[in-house]
């Protein structure tokens, strides 16, 4: 079923890696101007109407953006993960608001937490889950959350940090 | 003088807002027509911490925008300089009604990619809490539900027999919310002894509360009166805006995850989804009651049929500092709200590269319930958030 | 809300009438919390007295913390019996139960709620994030312990805390009020600058006035 | 006169603790219905000390200080001009001829002022609280007025004393028997004027919290809290003698008005609310139908 469909893909697209997940579940790489006609195609001819999420990945010692579109067919009970490549200055990326209008929703959280932009997509700008954020956005892999915490807001003193297993060891099974 | 043109607010009502070319309502504030009010966060009609700007035409609401963030702690970067053990704690405070669905998920990311088998009464049990948390989740919503419209009579039933499935739970994993039971390999403790009993005890005194609240909220004239034919979802919306759950069985999609694509021990249980026609609030409303009563039938089964004997939990090795080749991967389930998911990379060290939680209530909460405030009374806006089962901590994590 | 919305603006009334509206000075009073000292101490115990069997609490769920607010208040837990009640508004509540972490965005408006109360007023914090930022103490969204930025009377601990636990707070807060030592809203007044030179620090966009009433 | 003034102080005193204690024993009955054991009876003599004891307190303009001070004198003067015990020197009040058509007027007398103080809060929810209010009070009046109109008819008087005599001498005097149609129209009247489910949208907790009050506090939530419990007990005491006979003693005044409240009580318990323009419209049909019919029945079947 799934190789059907990626068989057909990979007619029309340069298809840079396939992983199957499951029998059920395959994740794809597909270049970045690509990749949203390839989503709509699978919308409208494979019927993966059921658009599941939208999320980024840092790698950053690549200096690459990782995007995942995960697609949902309800007939077939199938998954595709389309992965797109983007690089990570100047990131940006097709929308896709035009197939599903929810998309919109996840552009405008990669935006504010990634810092990603997709022109043309409605919105985009306004504050999503932040608010008065300056600086590199958060979910990037640069972004230190724990010095951020640290030196901005203020500490109650006297928190201590252990590693999880040498303590438990100490503490529970200190004979072993 | 025509009736349409003595009451010219009368008739079609969503013509108003008029749309102008650009897709945005033409809404001109300084005309003095309209009123702008926060429906939150600061407000008991609000599920959770989140807030809905609306702009008021009279009684009716002609633009409707959602705020999300006022719940953001940032788990997703979190759990990324967690080991993944660690994560465990936070992953349950994701979506704190039902936190089990968080662990169930990030559990069986794990398993899925290290393949870390689950002994076969670990999977019932898992499917135990699954369902007791489903159960528990809807008795909530059935109290919020009336609560959103002032029936404070059936919220206090709803949460009093939340309470007894919350003692189950107690006793189950030793939590009352957060229960972190459901560990990679299977789950923390045995089931203790006598626990049927007692559970069938808990879940006949809620069969009749549930016998109770069908007749005095199900079957209330008042309640039908203000709920039905409100806030309706258009079968064809189901795919543009995500909706999953409830809210698009009572559009008619038959969809159930439990079903469609069984995960634990559903596949040896027996149950048929629950589907409606015309998703009104009522629709819905009374759609998740059947669900509710099915779950109760649920667990009898599950009960049933759990083996005596056996391990609860796996052997995993060295489960402290958990390394997982690098890999992707997507894990669904079916909460109360619809299709929860996790979507979990894996780079091949100790902490994962990236945990990425996908609540029902992200499509629910913004795009679908922007659409759906338009041309609703603002007295209709509480019950219409609560229709949606709306939960903001998993929209903004 | 926004900055912009706090310049001085035309209006035209529907009349065609133009007038200017200023709304710092308009909308808000731009007064500074005053100490309000209690008169006659053995009026002042009476009156403690019955603040403390007569809890409002605002119903602003900040956090998860509020899912146990439910129990609380229906059958199983009841903290009616005790004279806790439930307010929707902050004019007429005076307990804030800040029940969870707060994240920047959600301070903001907790702040505001707090400076809408009227006085006297007690602040609650529940859980363990918000004495020391608990499991969230390396988020960047946050913040870490509540006292820096509102005068807190008692603390409930634990992540998160049971109904009982709310219930001794109470019971807890009680003690304080009638004791005459649940004097937040002085100590906020008191110690006003300190107060809001803590809050800006973590709070970027401070686009409201200092103190709402 | 200075007579009939001490001791209508004294029974407006008593009525008040009476309706105090009758709210907090309403609460509790709502709690019970929920399996909670529900707040003391005597909370709400607390919450009014505690809402006195507030140190500070905002004011927003002369007419929001007028606004309970209106509602209150609304329900006082309610209650001043409605006789509380029949032929008792002591709990007569100041009832006189004509007393009914003046209790119309302080009927609406108080929402009308609680309007103008919430309107001049300034708060948007108190704004739309108070149109909705408004709203549904007209639509209430309209039944209600029908069956005072149908009484009036009936016994030939305005004055509440002779309504009242009229219907001395046995049970079956009561207006409730001689004339249901009337007493039914008014009872449902009394629904939306109780201001409970399903019927409160005006200060509804989810809707819109919590209307016209939103911005009160300290010594007008005081007030509003004492008029909370003389309001009712004025509206209770002025059906009772309508149609139910009056009452005789105190004792039987406490318990007949016992039973008028707590026929709001119960309804209110078990329904949701109405969205306003829905109980209008609900006030326009039943209600009003029962009425007419009522007032047909005066005409041309008692006399």
């Amino acid at each position: 079923m799934l190789e059907n469909i990626i068989s057909e893909l990979e007619k029309q697209f340069q298809l840079e890696a396939v992983d199957h997940n499951s029998s059920d579940l395959v994740f794809l790489t597909i270049d970045r101007d690509h990749a949203v006609m390839a989503i709509d195609l699978l919308k409208w001819k494979f019927g993966y109407k059921h658009f599941v999420l939208l999320t980024a990945v840092d790698f950053l010692e690549e200096g690459k953006f990782q995007l995942t579109y995960i697609l949902n067919n309800p007939d077939t009970k199938t998954d595709i993960g389309v992965r797109v490549r983007i690089d990570r200055e100047d990131a940006n990326m097709v929308s896709a608001h035009h197939l599903w209008p929810t998309v919109a929703t996840y552009q405008r959280e990669l935006k504010e937490m990634f810092g990603i932009d997709f022109p043309g997509s409605p919105r985009l700008n306004d504050p999503f889950i932040l608010e008065g954020w300056e600086g590199t956005p958060p979910y990037r892999r640069d972004f230190d959350t724990k010095a951020f915490a640290a030196s901005f807001y203020h500490q109650r003193e006297g928190r201590t940090t252990n590693d999880p297993a040498t303590y438990m060891k100490e503490k529970l099974y200190p004979n072993e | 003088m025509s009736k349409k043109e003595f009451f010219p607010m009368d008739g079609d009502r969503t013509k108003y807002p008029e749309i102008k070319s650009d897709g945005t309502a033409d809404i001109d504030l300084s005309s003095h027509k309209y009123i702008k009010l926060w429906h939150g966060p600061n407000h008991p009609g609000i599920t959770g911490n989140m807030a809905v700007e609306l702009t008021l035409c009279g009684d009716e609401v002609v633009e409707g925008i959602t705020h999300v963030g006022y719940l953001h702690r940032g788990f997703e970067k979190l759990m990324e300089r967690r080991k993944y053990i660690q994560n465990f704690p936070l992953v349950c405070r994701i979506a704190v009604p039902e936190p089990d669905y968080n662990e169930y998920n990030y559990a069986t990311c794990i398993e899925n990619l290290t393949g870390i088998d689950v002994p076969e009464k670990g999977m019932w049990l898992r499917t135990l809490t699954l369902e007791m948390a489903r159960l528990q989740g809807f008795l909530m919503w059935i109290g919020g539900m009336a609560g959103a419209i002032g029936f404070g009579t059936v919220g206090q039933w709803a949460n009093y027999c939340r309470d007894l499935v919350l003692d189950r739970f107690e006793e189950l994993t030793g939590g009352r919310i957060y229960h972190i039971y459901i560990l990679p390999g299977g789950v923390r403790n045995d089931i203790p002894e006598g626990f049927k009993d007692r559970m069938e005890k808990n879940l006949r005194e809620i069969e009749g509360f549930m016998k109770d609240i069908r007749r005095a909220f199900f079957d209330n004239y008042v309640f039908k009166k203000r709920s039905v034919g409100v806030g309706y979802i258009d079968p064809a919306w189901v795919f543009d805006y995500g909706i999953v759950g409830p809210n698009a069985r009572a559009a008619g999609f038959k969809h159930d995850i439990r079903k469609n694509y069984p995960y634990a021990k559903y596949a040896e249980l027996d149950f048929e989804i629950t589907t409606a026609k015309d998703s009104d609030i009522y629709t819905r409303a009374f759609l998740r009651f059947e669900e509710l009563l099915k779950d109760i039938d649920l667990i009898r089964q599950i009960l049933d049929k759990m083996p005596e004997k056996g391990d609860h939990i796996s052997k995993v090795s060295n489960m402290m500092n958990l390394k997982i080749p690098a890999g992707e991967t997507y894990v669904r389930s079916e909460c109360t709200r619809g299709e929860y998911g996790y979507y979990l990379v894996a780079d091949g060290s100790e902490y994962p590269r990236r945990v990425n939680v996908r609540g029902p209530s992200y499509t629910h909460g913004v795009a679908l319930l922007e659409k759906m405030l338009v041309n609703v009374n603002i007295a209709d806006v509480a019950q219409l958030m609560v229709s949606l089962h709306t939960y903001p901590p998993e929209i903004e994590r | 809300m926004s900055l912009e919305d706090l310049n001085k603006k035309q209006i035209v009334s529907p009349d065609g009438e133009h007038f200017e509206v200023d709304p710092m000075n308009d909308y808000f009073c731009q007064d500074r919390p005053e100490e309000v000292k209690p008169v006659n101490k053995i009026v002042e115990r009476f009156y403690n007295w019955a603040r403390s069997e007569s809890l409002w609490i605002l119903g602003f769920g900040t956090g998860c913390g509020a899912i146990e607010m439910r129990p609380l208040m229906t059958p199983r837990f009841d903290a009616y019996r005790f004279g806790v009640q439930w307010r929707p508004t902050p004019r007429q509540a005076n307990l804030l139960i800040v029940s969870g972490y707060l994240s920047t965005k959600t301070l903001k408006r907790v702040i505001r709620v707090y400076e809408q109360m009227q006085n006297p007023k007690f602040v609650m914090g529940l859980g363990s994030c918000t004495i020391n930022g608990g499991m969230y103490f390396d988020s960047y969204n946050t913040i870490k312990r509540l006292d820096y930025y509102l005068p807190v009377d008692v603390y409930v601990a634990g992540c998160m805390p049971r109904p009982e636990a709310l219930l001794a707070g109470f019971e807890e807060l009680k003690k304080l009020i009638k004791a005459g030592k649940a004097e937040g809203a002085n100590e906020y007044a008191n110690k006003f600058d300190w107060y809001k030179k803590n809050q800006k620090e973590v709070i970027r966009d401070w686009d409201m006035p200092d103190y709402n009433w | 006169m200075g007579e009939k003034i001490l001791f209508a102080l004294i029974s407006l005193f008593l009525t008040i603790n009476y309706g105090f204690l009758m709210n907090g024993v309403i609460r509790k009955i709502y709690a019970r219905v929920g399996r909670r054991h529900g707040i003391p009876f005597y909370q709400m003599y607390i919450d009014l000390i505690k809402t006195l004891a507030l140190r500070t307190n905002i004011r927003h303009g002369t007419m929001f200080y007028l606004g309970p001070v209106f509602r209150f004198a609304g329900g006082v003067g309610l209650f001043l001009f409605t006789p509380v015990v029949f032929g008792s020197a002591m709990f007569g009040n100041l009832s006189f001829s004509g007393d009914v058509l003046l209790l119309l007027s302080f009927q609406f007398f108080g929402t009308l002022g609680m309007a103008l103080g919430a309107g001049e809060s300034g708060h948007p929810n108190a704004a739309i609280g108070v149109t909705r209010g408004l709203a549904q009070m007209t639509a209430v009046e309209v039944p209600f007025v029908l069956a005072l109109m149908g009484v009036a008819i009936q016994y030939d008087s305005l004055s509440l004393h002779d309504i009242v005599a009229a219907q001395q001498g046995g049970i079956m005097h009561w207006t409730l028997f001689t004339n249901p149609f009337i007493v039914a129209a008014g009872m449902l009247a009394l629904l939306g004027s109780f201001m409970r489910p399903p019927f409160d949208v005006v200060l509804a907790g989810q809707e819109i919290p919590i209307g016209p009050p939103t911005e009160y506090h300290s010594n007008y939530m005081a007030l509003m809290l004492s008029n909370r419990a003389i309001f009712p007990m004025a509206k209770a005491i002025l059906f009772m003698n309508l149609f139910f006979g009056g009452a005789n003693t105190y004792w039987e005044m406490m318990i007949k008005t016992f039973a008028v409240v707590m026929w709001s009580v119960f309804v209110g318990v078990s329904f949701p609310r109405f969205r306003v323009e829905q109980s209008i419209r609900w006030f326009l049909r039943v209600p009003l139908i029962l009425g007419i019919l009522g007032i047909v029945y005066v005409q041309f079947f008692m006399s």
